[in-house]
């Protein structure tokens, strides 16, 4: 599928921190509460995860399922999977109320890893990184744009609007500049 | 700078992630309105100088709209409730009783 | 009251200056007025003033719960002008300019008018299509502004980035006679010419209530006791809900906080006063050097009179966009007022639902360039009873008629 | 003369030496020098000139408070004016040169306002200069100015870079002095997590060059032992050179870091903006020094006492030979015995107490020096530097009792508690009578967001001048017990004393600078007070006195207290000017932090962005995107392009990417329900498979978005919004879902960046898409305002039937990842039919042309659907609608309000942007009355004349009218009433 392309076509910097855009991944916006009969069950079809409580994200593998709102949840899967994601989604929720979409080429996602990666997300997002706890998913401010991240042992992924991607990568970049370390 | 905690995620998200809604727990008036209805619900305005209940979106977070008791005089804030409410819940109102013995009530 | 001239101040320098008369009195309350101004801004000053010149009402008190013009009126990045779009705007902002242009001889108080020149900068087509539609709307309304190109503007603001690589100069909305006055002097000089003429002022003096009879205004409770009227004015910009509420009615209005604030000085860069709406940021060069900066307003109910930082970041890095030069020069420092929003960003002038009482309200972030005209429309609506044609529109039952004068639209702002 | 001491220099290393400039001079310091260490060390008294009356200024600080020491520094790039040479840290190649004079330091033309000082007292401006009227502006008004302001007019672009973090702690400690490192061992040691921030280089403050003990140690000793204490600790974060500008609302506290500017140019960002989210703020931010008003306190070479003692053990730099010490404390011994135990000479300590009991006075004594009670300063007497003092009573009229040579004079008139972070989120202030300053009251500190005390002091900001009760107070501000021990010579009280004698006459009293930047004097506040500006907010604004960029550090607190004693009246009854941040002025381009060029907005791209880019297409913004206004040619104008591009549209197939479009998916039972209390229409009752325009108002009922709604299957549709307002539209979605119809079962996700979406529009259209094949495209399958899912070329696309040209025209919508791919295969594609790229201005003409209405432009916030004969699409049976209400308000549903029509020039000439017509007659504020106005007008390529819409009082019902539009230059045109559909009336060309 060679024409299907990444918002920045797999940028990459390496300053005190490495960034790589990377992608396109499967991403489905899936708007139910929690109490939808099924959706747990749903949901780990699709990811192999259980269903994220408040804040969280629960990864396996390529694939995860993270809680963005108290009705919205980001399901994570290979780009190619979608569709077929899609269709169980459908066929496990038929007749409740709910609403998932495919929003893969909607997103951008970074990766920024490195010792100090964490301190080229404290200059851009207001969030008190000691607070968080390991599987959480912050929604947050990217600087002046609206981003997601989460954590894992090597580094970090950033989610944002696909439109914004460059801006984002700037961003990282002049954050992540050799010489401008925090601590 | 304000910090509001979001009651949805339970982020305490600083001011720039969400977006103000001003005055909260207004009633729509619809066609077949009184005039003097639609103009208060359209305009007329509390604006207290002293607690205020008001609507904030947490904008670049979970994207829902709650409700905040705050003083607009010292900015302290007694507490966040969601949107889905059509009266400041009775712990908020006592809180800030206790707090404000003058207050005057929501009314 | 002694004339102030430059003969003046060579006979008192002989003396050290020390045969200076207070510049106006600050007598006790008496214990009734024929009109009672709530506010000693420059609004409820020049209300005072022109009730006085006009009308020849001088039994008149001007009531301040702090010092005079220390709200808005001493906190305002002074910009004047009058190329407003709607009809009762310009009418109203170009009588106040042009009581302006003569307003230091008239007061015998120098205001420092400099009408140094004021343009809007145009950087998305939208916002030429928008400013053009102002110049002709000027043309008919008698007020003079021109569009000009972006060669013309950088002839005039050396320091300006014309071709940004993100938002370009275009062209502008010029008006050469806008400018600044100096803010405080404004006051002072209104607060002296009434007290010339017998009217009180009378500072830290909070009024608490608002009485009435049959329908009527009688007088109102202050932090000095009670005091009598036959006529109230309410002028109290970000106080106008509490006082209107004393009053007995309510208001479209929120109170807002805006800042500005103002840089190191520096020798003298920029003549006139530029403002660049589609990124948000608008500066001046005062007399003393200083770069004087005017920041965004808060989105919440706040009272207070400081802002939220990241307007002040928002505005400095749009400025620093179009003015690189300014990256190297320092914030001096930084402070907000409380402004006083409507539902339409245009401001009242209007009978009330309680009777002979009069409010002047609603000038938000843009009141300060209006202060003469205002004034002068308040009067005419105190003494008659019925508004002029300056403020016939401006009547608070507009909103629920839908008659909004919305300015919003011509991809301005309102300072 | 003052000069570098062949011994001694805490900060100093003396193997490492920094060359310098000062005004071409070429000078010399050492590695840990402050630039005006440096100057001093170099006998350079003199560095600038005085605002307003242009006098000599010299060092008088060695710290923040500095007021008169600024000058322009560095070059092109790295110029800055106003750097504050007391708080600049020395380096090699470091360049200044002295500012606000002309021709030069040493001889400045401006000092004639200085003879003239009499003529030019506070506030003569406002008296003067007011006739005749126009020479305000164009005599009087320049000369202010051209004498007004510091430093001089950076040039260049900034060289520097520049960057922000957020940091969160418990408790935020400002002032790395004794206070601020005993309160941050103490709450660290409790588990606390701790920022602790000191805006010079160096930690200890005051105590280490007072020669403090500590634990029985020197201060020294204690510090470092604390700082590597601190440094090990994990919850800890020590930051120097990092000033904490001010403090916010909740906590939320700016500190500038200075990362690089004592090493220009290394590749790091030269400041750090530190956005401090604390629990708490401990000011532990010191007290500083006042002056002494008297007669001539603003020769160069009058110091403050602490500071002369700085120079001296810090810097090992002699302010003078011969200083004269003057004081109403004991704390100003310290610099006589500093200065002696350096081998100086201190003529005489001038004490303006009558009584002198305290342990340091005594030791001065025991030293030799000869100290004076009861005694002042009468004058000072020198011009660029001091050449001498005279001496009188403190409790007289000031009669000279004796005249002392000496080139330096170190004044000491107490010490005040650095308040500021206290004060600006409203912390009151007492006054401390027996200390003669305002010091903070615990008991109305500001508050935190939960009620709670937002700041707390520590140490000499709470008002502890002594070291042993500032480690205790330092202890207790955090919740501690315990303090270490120190060891401080008893003290005597002070006495206050605010003029210098007391009974200076006004020839004196003209002669005492309160704020040295802007020459305010003792007398200007006095005739504040006399004219009658009387609040300290008056008097200040009145004579700018502490308005200057020291923000009145040394100034204030004098100055109020001769307000008061003016008005007879107490310190506190008159009370303080506002604290308002910043605390030390930061640099802009900090503030403005990373948001530069690239990065200064988001700029929103298509997925064909680069494309565009490669093309070179002149772009506009719309919002945060950037799209092409047109694809201009080697040589083509902008306007050639635009009418190259609708002809071909016309007439082949034109090609635009329509991506920006928003599109918003609503789902769910009461889907339908939602969508018509939205829309004005219904849509509740749309097709499966079809499209509808709708139009969406606000509560107050004017028209805010428009777009064409698609219903994708029982409880989906997919609504289409303008490109500026898919977001605004979405929030406005979810409020209404959210706030007010709750229990309604709707969900909605915006799905504008999911999809390239793209117009191939024109005769050639569908042939072309044809061609690409995969889909039936005909008129039979996929009629207008119908979509369709399906191949195309084999990419996935789902493609609608609409038009907003008029011509045949199919937006067509693929995944964003394939939509560059999808673009190159329609151009590719497109060759042999005549495809070319159009852009927004191409779209906006096309769609003139056939009179549909653009948001934005026939709509301004003002007009409702009915202005715009768009009543067809107001749904007249439903009970309710966003803005319904609104339109029944009487002035919208006046029958006077001007409605779109079509318009034409007689001459065929295109009718300016903006015009308006006006009508006969004035209105009572004497405008000129007016009937309409252009909305849109453009050169139509296509009927190759000029054609406009625009809002008419009297509407449709004038067609064939002719009315005049205005023209910028004053005249008018002539104007025709039309129909506003000029192309294709019946709209045969689309439904092809
Ligand atoms: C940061 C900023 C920048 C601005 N920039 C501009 C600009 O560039 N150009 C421009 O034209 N306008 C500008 N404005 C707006 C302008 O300052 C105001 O519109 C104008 O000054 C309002 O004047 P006023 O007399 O109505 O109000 P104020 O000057 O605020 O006076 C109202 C007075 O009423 C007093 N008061 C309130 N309640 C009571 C009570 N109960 N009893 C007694 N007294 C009471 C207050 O103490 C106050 O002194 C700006 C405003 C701000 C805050
Ligand atoms: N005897 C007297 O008359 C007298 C008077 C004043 C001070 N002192 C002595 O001074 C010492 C006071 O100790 P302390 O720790 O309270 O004060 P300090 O003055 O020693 O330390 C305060 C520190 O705070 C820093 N600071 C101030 N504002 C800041 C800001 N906004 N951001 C970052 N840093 C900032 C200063 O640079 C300084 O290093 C004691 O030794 C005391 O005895 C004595
Ligand atoms: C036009 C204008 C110019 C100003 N210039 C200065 C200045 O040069 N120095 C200064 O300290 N403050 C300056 N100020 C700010 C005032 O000191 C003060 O902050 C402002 O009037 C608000 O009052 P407050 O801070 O006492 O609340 C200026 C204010 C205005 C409106
Ligand atoms: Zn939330």
């Amino acid at each position: 599928m060679s024409k299907i392309v990444s918002a920045l076509n797999g940028a990459k910097f390496d300053g005190f921190a490495s960034i790589r855009e990377i992608g396109p991944v499967g991403m489905i916006t899936l708007r139910a509460k929690p109490d939808v009969v099924g959706l747990a069950e749903a949901v780990t079809a699709v990811t192999g995860t259980p269903l994220p409580a408040l804040r969280r994200i629960e990864i396996a593998g390529d694939k995860a399922a993270g809680w963005m709102s108290p009705d919205e949840y980001l399901i994570v899967v290979p780009y190619a999977e979608v569709a077929g994601a899609l269709a169980v989604l459908a066929e496990k929720l038929a007749g409740q109320h709910h609403l998932a979409v495919d929003v893969s080429d909607a997103r951008a996602v970074f990766r920024i890893e490195g010792d100090k990666a964490v301190e080229v997300l404290q200059k851009l997002a207001p969030v008190d990184h000691a607070t968080l706890e390991p599987g959480e998913l912050r929604r947050t401010r990217i600087a002046q744009v609206a981003g997601a991240f989460w954590a894992d042992d090597k580094g970090y992924t950033l989610v944002c609007f696909r439109s914004v991607a460059a801006y984002v990568m700037g961003l990282l970049t002049h954050s992540a500049q050799s010489g401008s370390e925090l601590f | 700078m304000l910090i509001l905690e979001c009651p949805y995620c339970g982020v305490k998200a600083e001011e720039t992630e969400l977006t103000p809604g001003y005055e909260a727990h207004l009633k729509r008036f619809g066609p077949g309105s009184s005039d003097e209805d639609f103009e208060n619900y359209m305009f007329a305005r509390k604006n207290p100088k002293g607690v205020h209940f008001e609507r904030w979106r947490h904008a670049y977070g979970c994207g829902k709209w709650f409700l905040a008791a705050r003083c607009t005089a010292t900015l302290e804030v007694f507490g966040t409730y969601p949107a889905q409410t059509s009266e400041p819940p009775a712990e908020i109102v006592a809180k800030i009783k206790a707090k404000r013995p003058d207050w005057k009530g929501y009314k | 009251m002694k004339r102030y001239s430059v003969f003046a101040i060579a006979r008192e320098a002989l003396r050290y200056h020390q045969g200076w008369d207070k510049a106006w009195a600050s007598p006790a309350p008496k214990s009734s007025y024929d009109v009672i101004i709530v506010g000693a801004g420059g609004h409820g000053l020049a209300t005072a003033y022109y009730l006085g010149k006009n009308f020849g009402i001088t039994n008149v008190a001007v009531i301040e719960k702090g010092w005079l013009g220390g709200g808005n009126t001493g906190r305002n990045t002074t910009i004047i002008r009058s190329n407003y779009l709607q009809d009762p705007s310009a009418a109203i902002y170009e009588k106040a300019r042009s009581l302006y242009e003569d307003l230091s001889q008239d007061i015998n108080y120098n205001v420092m008018f400099s009408p140094r020149g004021l343009l809007m900068l145009a950087q998305t087509h939208h916002e030429v299509r928008g400013y053009l539609r102002t110049v002709h709307a000027n043309n008919l309304q008698g007020v003079k502004t021109e569009w000009i190109g972006p060669e013309k503007v950088k002839e005039l603001v050396p320091i300006i980035n014309i071709d940004g690589p993100r938002y370009p100069v275009l062209g502008a909305l010029y008006q050469a006679r806008g400018g600044t006055a100096r803010h405080d002097a404004v006051a002072w000089g209104y607060a002296r010419a009434c007290s010339a003429m017998g009217m009180d002022i009378i500072q830290q003096c909070e009024v608490t209530g608002v009485r009435s009879e049959g329908g009527k205004v009688v007088g109102v409770d202050t932090t000095k006791g009670y005091i009598g009227t036959k006529k109230l004015g309410i002028v109290v910009a970000g106080h106008s809900g509490q006082v209107a509420d004393m009053a007995g009615f309510r208001l479209p209005v929120e109170a807002v906080a805006l800042q500005a604030l103002v840089s190191e000085p520096i020798k003298p860069c920029m003549d006139v006063v530029v403002m660049a709406n589609t990124v948000h940021g608008y500066m001046s060069q005062s007399d003393k050097g200083e770069m004087v900066i005017g920041g965004g307003t808060d989105g919440f109910n706040n009272f207070t009179q400081r802002g939220s930082f990241h307007h002040i970041e928002e505005t400095l890095r749009a400025l620093v966009e179009t003015f690189p030069m300014i990256s190297r020069l320092k914030m001096l420092r930084q402070w907000g007022g409380i402004v006083d929003m409507t539902g339409d960003r245009s401001p009242i002038i209007s009978k009330t639902p309680l009777g002979n009482c009069f409010i002047n309200c609603g000038w938000g972030t843009g009141g300060f360039k209006a202060i003469p005209g205002s004034g002068w429309a308040m009067a005419e609506l105190m003494a008659k009873g019925e508004p002029g044609p300056l403020a016939a529109e401006f009547n608070m039952w507009r909103f629920r008629e839908g008659q909004f004068i919305d300015e919003s639209v011509a991809a301005g702002v309102a300072h | 003369m003052s000069s570098r001491l062949a011994k001694g220099g805490r900060l100093i290393d003396r193997t490492t030496a920094c060359e310098f400039s000062f005004n071409g001079k070429r000078l010399k310091g050492y590695k840990g020098d402050t630039l005006a260490a440096a100057l001093l060390a170099n006998d350079q008294m003199l560095v600038g000139r005085s605002f307003k009356y242009h006098r000599p200024r010299g060092i008088v600080g060695s710290g923040a408070e500095e007021p008169n020491a600024l000058v322009n520094m560095g070059t092109g790039g790295r110029f800055e004016p106003n750097q504050r040479t007391t708080t600049t840290e020395l380096f090699d190649g470091l360049t200044s040169t002295s500012q606000n004079h002309w021709p030069s330091l040493e001889f400045d033309i401006g000092v004639v306002n200085n003879y003239a000082a009499r003529f030019l007292p506070a506030g003569f401006y406002y008296k003067t200069f007011i006739h005749p009227r126009f020479a305000w502006k164009h005599v009087f008004e320049p000369i202010v100015r051209q004498s007004a302001g510091l430093g001089q007019v950076p040039k260049e672009r900034d060289a520097d870079r520049y960057e922000q973090a957020y940091a969160f702690c418990d408790l935020l400690i400002v002032g790395g002095g004794i206070a601020g490192l005993q309160a941050a061992l103490t709450a660290a040691k409790a588990g606390k997590r701790i920022w602790l921030v000191e805006q010079t280089a160096h930690w200890g403050g005051r105590a280490v060059v007072d020669g403090v003990e500590i634990e029985g140690q020197p201060a020294e000793v204690w510090v470092n032992a604390t700082l590597a204490a601190l440094s090990k600790m994990e919850n800890v974060t020590i930051r120097n050179r990092c000033m904490a500008a001010g403090s916010y609302d909740h906590g939320y506290v700016l500190a500038d870091e200075k990362v690089a500017d004592h090493t220009p140019g290394d590749g790091r960002p030269r400041h750090r903006l530190w956005r401090i989210r604390a629990g708490q703020i401990v000011t532990a931010t010191g007290a500083i020094e006042r002056p002494l008003s008297f007669a001539g306190n603003d020769i160069p070479g009058v110091m403050l006492a602490g500071a002369v003692r700085d120079y001296v053990i810090n810097f090992g730099v002699a302010p003078g030979d011969r200083t004269v010490v003057v004081t109403n404390n004991d704390d100003a011994y310290r610099t006589a015995i500093a200065l002696k135990e350096a081998g100086l000479e201190v003529p005489v300590i001038l004490d303006a107490r009558a009584n002198l009991t305290g342990e340091l006075p005594a030791k001065a004594r025991a030293m030799g020096i000869r100290v004076e009670a009861g005694k002042g300063i009468a004058k000072v007497k020198g011009g660029k530097r001091v050449t001498s003092v005279a001496i009188c009573a403190q409790a007289g009229q000031g009669a000279v009792l004796e005249e002392i040579s000496c080139d330096a004079v170190a004044m000491s008139g107490g010490w005040s508690p650095v308040v500021h972070l206290w004060s600006h989120c409203g912390g009151k202030l007492n006054w401390d009578t027996a200390k003669a300053h305002f010091a903070p009251d615990p008991a109305r500190p500001p508050l935190n967001h939960d009620g709670s005390a937002l700041v707390v002091t520590a140490g000499s900001a709470s008002g502890h001048l002594l070291a042993d009760e500032v480690l205790a107070d330092a202890t207790r501000a955090v919740g501690g017990e315990g303090a270490p021990s120190a060891k401080v010579p008893h003290e005597a009280p002070i006495e206050a004393v605010w003029v210098m004698p007391q009974g200076a006459p006004v020839e004196l009293r003209a002669k005492m600078w309160l704020d040295y930047q802007n020459d305010v004097k003792v007398s200007d506040v006095q005739l504040a007070a006399r004219e009658g500006y009387t609040s300290v907010e008056h008097t200040k604004r009145y004579t700018t006195l502490g308005m200057a960029t020291d923000q009145g550090k040394l100034s204030n607190i004098n100055g109020l207290a001769i307000l008061a004693d003016s008005l007879s009246t107490a310190i506190p009854q008159v009370g303080t000017t506002t604290f308002r941040p910043p605390y030390t002025p930061v640099t802009i381009g900090a503030l403005a932090g990373e948001a530069r060029g690239e990065i200064f907005q988001p700029l929103r791209r298509t997925p064909v962005y680069d494309w565009h880019m490669a093309q070179n297409a002149y772009m506009e913004p719309v919002g945060l995107w950037r799209r092409p206004y047109c694809y201009p040619r080697a040589g083509e104008t902008h306007e050639q392009a635009v009418h190259r591009e609708v002809l071909n549209t016309r007439t082949n197939v034109g090609l635009l990417d329509a991506s920006t479009l928003g599109k918003i998916i609503v789902k769910g039972p009461d889907a339908g329900k939602f969508l018509d209390m939205l829309y004005t229409n219904v849509m509740s009752n749309l097709g499966i498979g079809k499209c509808r325009y709708g139009l969406m108002c606000n509560e107050q009922g004017f028209l805010s978005d428009d777009g064409v709604v698609a219903r994708i299957d029982e409880d989906t549709w997919l609504c289409h919004t303008t490109s500026g307002g898919a977001d605004r539209i979405h929030a406005w979605m979810e409020d209404w879902l959210q706030c007010e119809w709750w229990d309604w079962q709707v969900y909605t996700a915006n799905v504008t960046e999911q999809y390239a979406q793209f117009a191939v529009v024109g005769p050639k259209a569908r042939k072309l898409l044809e061609k690409l094949g995969g889909m039936d495209v005909s008129k039979e399958t996929l009629p207008f305002m119908q979509w369709a899912d399906g191949v195309l070329g084999g990419f996935r696309v789902r493609a609608y039937r609409i038009s907003f040209s008029g011509e045949l025209s199919y937006e067509i919508a693929v995944p964003a990842s394939e939509g560059r791919a999808f673009w190159d295969a329609l151009v590719a594609a497109g060759a042999e039919f005549g495809l070319m790229p159009y852009g927004t201005e191409g779209l906006h003409i096309m769609r003139a042309e056939k009179g549909f209405i653009m948001i934005g432009d026939e709509t301004d916030g003002t007009v409702i659907p009915q202005d715009l004969n768009l009543g067809w699409a107001i749904s007249k049976k439903k009970a309710d609608y966003l803005g319904k209400r609104g339109q029944e308000r009487p002035y919208l549903a006046s029958p006077d309000r001007w409605k779109l029509v079509g318009l034409e020039t007689l001459d065929g000439s295109v009718i300016q942007d903006g015009a308006y017509a006006p009508a006969p007659g004035f209105n009572a504020n004497g405008q000129r009355n007016t009937q309409g106005r252009v909305t849109s007008t453009y050169y139509s390529p296509t009927l190759k004349r000029g054609i406009a819409m625009g809002l008419v009082k009297g509407g449709l019902s004038r067609i064939g009218e002719v009315i005049e539009m205005t023209k910028l230059d004053g005249s008018t045109q002539q104007v025709r009433i039309c129909d506003p559909v000029f192309y294709d009336k019946e709209g045969e060309k689309q439904n092809v």
